[in-house]
């Protein structure tokens, strides 16, 4: 299973991972992080499947993923 | 015209555009931004011409076309932009052309930062680029002055048929007050006709070349010493300068341009409230140099005072102004640091305790 | 007579905006007057400020160290100039954004909640219409009538939004004027 | 125990960079990051940043870099390379740096076949400054130099990089990805893994383009500015491969003799 | 009476030119005069001659010129059309001019449009500071900056300005020809009516590249000069129009996505 | 190693490898093209690099990338190929770095000529590029000189991390003359290794960011603070100068330069026959320039006589270094004449005769 | 009836018309012109057949072209 | 003790080689030497000179306005530069190709028919020999034996071309030393 971990701080509120879900499973946060930025978080964890897509559309780092047992990878990334 | 509050770029820009200037090329870079902004609209407006050119090398070049086929013609750009026309400008200057070059100067060398630097005062003033030519210099402190001494350029650059160059710092770009044009403005010197443009030739006149290469050296010699006389014309005709405070008993006479020079007028006139007197002498040409003024008004004075943001290029202009050897200090902020009036009020304190040091010279 | 001012807070609050209205206003009031942004390095995503100088003289040094009066629209704003206000000077501190205090006590202080009375009056984005009031109610840096005459032509262009600024500018002002009244010879003394 | 699976590679620098939100240089430094890391060569990578938004790049790759005069990275680069031809040397520009000021040095270094990396962020505006024109604006785009929109009757058509660049018949990788939407950069991974990749094996010049954003000076939010890219610049700038080292000559030729 | 054919053009003026024996300047100044006079345009053409060998042209054009800095005639010609429109202006440069140095200033003078004429004369070497490499200089060919002859895996191959600038989607026009025979040189003329002819009716931008010899630096003598070029350059650098201002789009296409 | 008749060009190549300098970036230009023709097959004999580039402004950012990575690397070029440089010479000296720049001055401004000059002084000692830095700049007056000042412009470079210049005219480069060079020379200065350098981070050292962009002022100021210590240490420790003839006793004293002071050594000898005494203060260093020296045997004599192949750049210098106004005196020729010992004869003889003018200051 | 009229004085004795006559009845002089230069004569001048290949291949001018009565041209130029 | 001279001709006439290889013996010679070509516009299609002073002291000036002897190969040459050789100075004019006398009766003129000899030797190339022969005969500026050594070493790589070029030097060698003996004290006393 896969766990997505947003780091708030480096998040600057660019929703090109919420786009980007195609489980739309990601929101914005009506907090403002240190930056000034509302940052992203993730709704319904349980329904992620674990693309990386968030990842990899973040242009700052602030998502990465864990990952628990076997996990098929639907590209060579 | 009524008084309008401008941005210090964008009053250049209509400058030139009074000025008879319907042609501008140049490349971004900040500080000054502003002025190809605000001429990427208003050149079309008036019929001319704004071409965003791929480098500062080809601005230059396309000026060299422009003012060679007879036109008014500006650029714009900020000190890193300046060094790669060097080659260029040497090339109007050699085929004596009439351009118009702007340079809100930013802090170096290299990259450096974009705020505000007189760094590149030699560079205005002396050895811009290879060969023996002069660049007519010159500084505005306000953006009233700014736009006034735009326009005076094209006319001393045609006039000259010389390179003329306004240099300010990133508060001349940046800054917005209240400017005037005049719509009755007529050009400051009697201007001949261009019979010397190459404007295609309907053999009425010489063949146009416009040219900067003398392969006899007995040619190029001569090209030479007639491009010397118009430097001295220039020196002798066209000091500007201005005076300020107690020019004929100071304690101390301060010699500063361009947005410094307000600065250090806040401050005179803040001493001058705490009876210190204090005078000043604000070069308006850079080069070339008012000299006899510096040297007139710093015979009267006790000490002397550059305030600069640079290390103290502008010191040995101050210092062949005078003829006998006078105690010069020097206060200077760098790499975008601004000078303030706090720092000049301590500076002429200091100098008047004795606890200032002068400037030591090899 | 010289009023000075540092204008500061982010990017998208219209403060290089409001500066340049009073720096207007001040012009047309017949004084000389100079307006200077931050540019460079802390542009990009952080704060910007300007600095505006209404004089009787020829502006001397555009560039102010100490200024008379701070308008701090967020937190790094009051951060970075609360030290500078000139003794007896104001700052004024958008209370909105801003939760903590200042600590001087040889400054007056005038607390503008911004954010809110913009948000009150329906017109969010008016949040710099507000400090703008209240700094010319406060300090009569320039005549009201002009600071309105320029709210008019700034707005030429969406007649639609002319009345809810002025409502603002004058929610501010009022706010200014009632601390002069209150404060004179308050805090600074 | 959990296996982490996307993290931050080891080349990028454990800061906050001064991108404006969404801006793609962000992807596009973890992507170039990523490729240095799989191929183990962050210890002998330099890179070299241009002036434009990346100018701080230095700041944010992990590894020895020297920042460039605008527009001359091929020349640094190329100065690098040659004094320690054991180093993998990349440049990173923007279109405005590349495109313009930059075009001789390009054209050069790319024709003197250096053995460098070159990975151009063109995102069709002069970002640093301000929004200024690029010689990669597309027609009709408004920019702070031309308010109308670009006129190309006056100013031209945008330049594509990747097509004038393949013309040279000097060997080398020419490709163009994009950072607009995940796929594009897994392409756009792909695309900088082979140049990276031929530069190690000591082949050839490469140089990707990757089609990128600028929420900031397009006026547009992050998303729209996507939707943008995707509709305006992919039909002008088509991706793919342009030149691989033993590809055929793409120089066109005449029609008639 | 006897009929005059063939005169003297009326803008080529009755001076003796500095050019070595044999070297083929003087037959594409004696061209370009002729296309000049024949389109009626001698008191409206303004020239700008580069610094190579042809630095002198405005010695030997009878109109109006300008001497530009090396590389940058297109730059000044830009500079003088943009300011006098009216004007015909054309550009006369070398390959080290035009294709070294002057790289970005062709470039984007073709893709801005600039409604002028450029005469490129290539005769693959540096003639004028004593026969060092240019960018076109053939495979193998002997150079006092390449010794051993060009050595193509250490500086490249020859750079096709023809190929690489009609690319440009900016329309344009585009051809190839050559000096080293008479009828080399009809052809040549032919190319360069058209050029200039587009530039009058104020459709496009115009570059003729023109293959030339230099029997000073090539080593040779005239005659075999000629047959160097057509066995060696012709073969790389093929004639013909490249691209024409109602042609199509002339950049290749990616291969692959 | 023996004595080898070389030209110019080529010493100033083989200086340059013989100094651990293998590679070589650069541009044709007349008259030093030999100088980049000699290095292409010497290069490549020592396992060494050279790259025509594409312009000069490729070679110095090329210079800039080598010397950014640790090694030895030179320049050369011309005049308008200098001016060229001018942006990438500031970034290398905001940047630190060591570079060796040749400039083989011919006349200008613009395209000029190619005969020998000396036009280039400003632009050499002064204001060059902008912002705040200066360059170290080393003038032989023949081939073996050429050869040696070449070799340790590379340790200087080295130890003041900082770009230096070696400027000769067309003589210089085109001349050829006997020299030798020595199999065991040391370093003229202790050079410390480069850990500065790029040459891939193995965790071993700081990052190595080679880097003149300073966004935060306060850091850019350190930094021109910095800088400008640097350029004091130089200005004490590096002023290098030779005198000649009667420096306890002249009549006149001539300051000269380069090959120019050659030809005014003639003339002083033949003077000397005639017992006319003349001293002589050859500049080795321009900047450096050796103030010092020029003010002492200047003291001791009646008259100066500046001698220069241009319109007069150095007398700014030498009036610097006088402490009270004395009488200068000028010759020069430009174009790419030449200045004749004879002319030197006369000229002396008519300032002792009190028929020269004196040059005339504002 | 074609005339070539060679100026000696123009001519650099490339040699480059020589080659180029289809009737190859142009040579070399053995006198030296002003410059130096041994310079081009027609030696049959009557068998010149008008093509103007060597007016046209000289890079210095130095051979004009008159024609008396009618002639065909073979290509436009 | 300083030898300068000035040779100039035709681009293609060996002119800056004799003076490289004069300058060349000086040095063997153990003496200061400097050779110093033209270069610039003339060089063109035009004439080409070289200046070669040979000194016991360390060579002043490399450019030498006028020389001890001037070595004419052309006719452009000799116009250029009789004037400027030194009173009592030499003039070696290269007969075969100048028809016309030199007028000065101030210096030594050395009529050397260097081509006629030349070819005559069966050796048309070597006239630049003849005459750098007949130069150091008349002159004395430098050692035979050095010379001698000096054009075997110039053409090492083509063995049979060093006798014949050795040959012409010598005829010319014998001219100018036959010369000295006889002239001396002649003309230009
Ligand atoms: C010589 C010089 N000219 C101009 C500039 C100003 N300048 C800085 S960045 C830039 C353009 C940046 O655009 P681009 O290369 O497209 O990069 P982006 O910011 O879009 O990523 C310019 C013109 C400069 N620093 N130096
Ligand atoms: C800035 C600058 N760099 C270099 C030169 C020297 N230079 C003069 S002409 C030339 C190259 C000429 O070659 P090309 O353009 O091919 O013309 P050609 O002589 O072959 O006709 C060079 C490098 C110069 N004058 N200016
Ligand atoms: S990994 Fe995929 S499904 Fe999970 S949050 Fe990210 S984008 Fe959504
Ligand atoms: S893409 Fe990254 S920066 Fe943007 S909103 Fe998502 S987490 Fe935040
Ligand atoms: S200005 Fe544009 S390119 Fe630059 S950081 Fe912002 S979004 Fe990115
Ligand atoms: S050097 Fe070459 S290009 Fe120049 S004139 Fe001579 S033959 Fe022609
Ligand atoms: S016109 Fe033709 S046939 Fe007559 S001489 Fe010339 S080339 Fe020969
Ligand atoms: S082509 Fe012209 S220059 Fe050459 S030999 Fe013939 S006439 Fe003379
Ligand atoms: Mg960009
Ligand atoms: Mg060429």
């Amino acid at each position: 299973m896969s766990q997505i971990v947003v780091e708030p701080d480096s998040c600057k509120g660019c929703e090109l991972c919420v786009n980007a879900c195609p489980q739309q499973i990601l929101g914005m946060t009506k907090k403002l992080n240190s930056k000034g930025y509302f940052y992203v978080e993730v709704a319904e964890p349980m329904r992620c499947i674990g693309c990386r897509l968030c990842c990899i559309t973040c242009p700052d780092m602030a998502i990465t993923m864990n990952v628990h047992g076997t996990m098929y990878h639907y590209f060579a990334y | 015209m009524a008084k309008k509050l401008m941005k210090g770029a964008e009053a250049i820009g209509e400058a030139a555009v009074q000025a008879g200037c319907h042609l501008f090329f140049g490349y971004p870079i900040t500080p000054q931004n502003e002025i190809p902004e605000y001429l990427s609209s208003r050149m079309p407006q008036v019929g001319g011409a704004f071409v965003q050119a791929e480098s500062e090398v080809a601005s230059i070049n396309m000026l060299y076309g422009a003012a060679g086929a007879g036109e008014r013609v500006m650029t714009s750009s900020s000190s890193p932009g300046i060094s790669l026309m060097a080659e260029g400008i040497s090339y109007c200057a050699g085929a004596e052309l009439p351009v118009v070059i702007v340079n809100i100067m930013r802090a170096g060398p290299g990259l450096g930062g974009i705020l505000p630097s007189q760094a590149d005062y030699f560079q205005t003033t002396k050895g811009m680029a290879h060969g023996d030519f002069r660049l007519l210099a010159l500084a505005p402190w306000s953006i009233q002055e700014a736009a006034d001494l735009v326009q005076d350029a094209f006319d001393l650059a045609d006039y000259y048929r010389n390179p003329v160059m306004v240099v300010g710092d990133g508060l001349i770009g940046q800054m917005m007050e209240p400017v005037e044009f005049y719509e009755d403005r007529q050009p400051i010197k009697e201007l001949p006709p261009k019979t010397w443009a190459s404007t295609g030739w309907k053999r009425d006149r010489p063949k146009a070349i416009i040219n900067s290469l003398f392969l006899d050296p007995a040619e190029l010699e001569r090209h030479n010493f007639h491009l010397k006389e118009k430097y001295d014309l220039m020196e002798r005709d066209e000091v500007r300068f201005a005076t300020y405070g107690a020019v004929d008993s100071a304690d101390v006479v301060i010699i500063a341009y361009g947005t410094v020079a307000r600065v250090c007028l806040s401050a005179i006139e803040a001493l001058e409230q705490e009876g210190i007197k204090v005078a000043m002498v604000r070069p308006i040409t850079l080069w070339p140099f008012p000299y006899k003024a510096v040297r007139e008004v710093a015979s009267k004075a006790k000490d002397i005072l550059v305030v600069e943001l640079s290390t103290g290029q502008m010191i040995e202009d101050v210092r062949l102004a005078l003829h006998r050897p006078r105690p010069i200090h020097f206060h200077c902020r760098l790499g975008g640091m601004l000078v303030s009036p706090e720092e000049v009020i301590d500076k002429v304190k200091a100098i008047k305790a004795g606890t200032s040091e002068e400037v030591q010279h090899a | 007579m010289q009023n000075d001012v540092i204008m500061a807070g982010f990017g998208g609050q219209g403060i290089l905006l409001i500066g340049k209205m009073l720096a207007y206003a001040g012009m047309q009031d017949g004084k000389e007057v100079s307006w200077l942004p931050s540019y460079g390095p802390e542009m990009r995503g952080g704060t910007c400020n300007c600095t505006v100088v209404i004089s009787d003289k020829p502006v001397g040094s555009p560039v102010i160290q100490n200024p008379g009066a701070v308008l701090a629209m967020n937190l790094p704003s009051l951060e970075k100039f609360e030290a500078d206000v000139r003794p007896g000077g104001y700052l004024l501190i958008n209370t909105s954004l801003i939760e903590r205090a200042c600590k001087r006590d040889d400054i007056r202080i005038i607390d503008v909640p911004a954010n809110t009375i913009a948000q009150d009056l329906g017109n969010p984005r008016g949040a710099n219409m507000v400090a703008l009031g209240a700094y010319v109610g406060a300090t009569g840096a320039v005549s009201m009538e002009q600071v309105e005459a320029v709210v008019r032509q700034t707005f030429a262009a969406k007649p639609s939004v002319i009345d809810v600024n002025l409502e603002a500018l004058h929610k501010g002002y009022d706010l200014g004027r009632e601390f002069a009244a209150t404060a004179s010879g308050g805090a600074a003394s | 125990m959990p296996e982490a699976v996307f993290v931050r590679p080891d080349s990028l620098s454990d800061v906050s960079t001064h991108y404006c939100p969404g801006c793609t240089h962000g992807i596009i430094h973890r992507l170039v990051a990523e490729v240095i890391d799989e191929l183990g060569i962050r210890d002998r990578t330099v890179g070299v940043a241009p002036v434009g938004c990346s100018v701080l790049a230095y700041n944010y790759f992990d590894c020895d870099f020297h920042e460039a005069a605008h527009g001359r990275a091929p020349a640094v680069a190329t100065g690098i390379k040659r004094a320690r031809p054991d180093l993998a040397v990349f440049s990173y520009q923007g279109d405005g740096d590349l495109a313009s000021i930059g075009m001789a040095e390009i054209v050069h270094c790319a024709n003197r076949g250096e053995k460098i990396t070159v990975v151009f962020v063109n995102n069709a505006i002069y970002g640093m400054t301000g929004g200024q024109m690029a010689p990669t604006t597309m027609p009709g785009q408004v920019a702070t130099t031309c308010q109308m929109g670009r006129d190309v009757d006056l100013v031209g058509h945008p330049i594509r990089v990747a097509e004038l660049i393949s013309t040279l018949r000097t060997p080398a990788f020419i490709a163009r990805a994009s950072s607009h939407s995940p796929l594009a950069a897994v392409n756009a991974k792909e695309m900088l893994r082979r140049a990276f990749t031929y530069q190690v094996e000591e082949r050839c010049f490469s140089l990707v383009e990757v089609l990128s954003t600028c929420p900031t000076n397009w006026g547009l939010t992050p998303a729209e500015s996507t939707e943008w890219l995707e509709k305006t610049m992919l039909p002008y700038y088509p991706l793919g491969v342009f030149k691989t080292p033993d590809g055929d000559d793409r120089a066109p030729l005449p029609r008639k003799p």
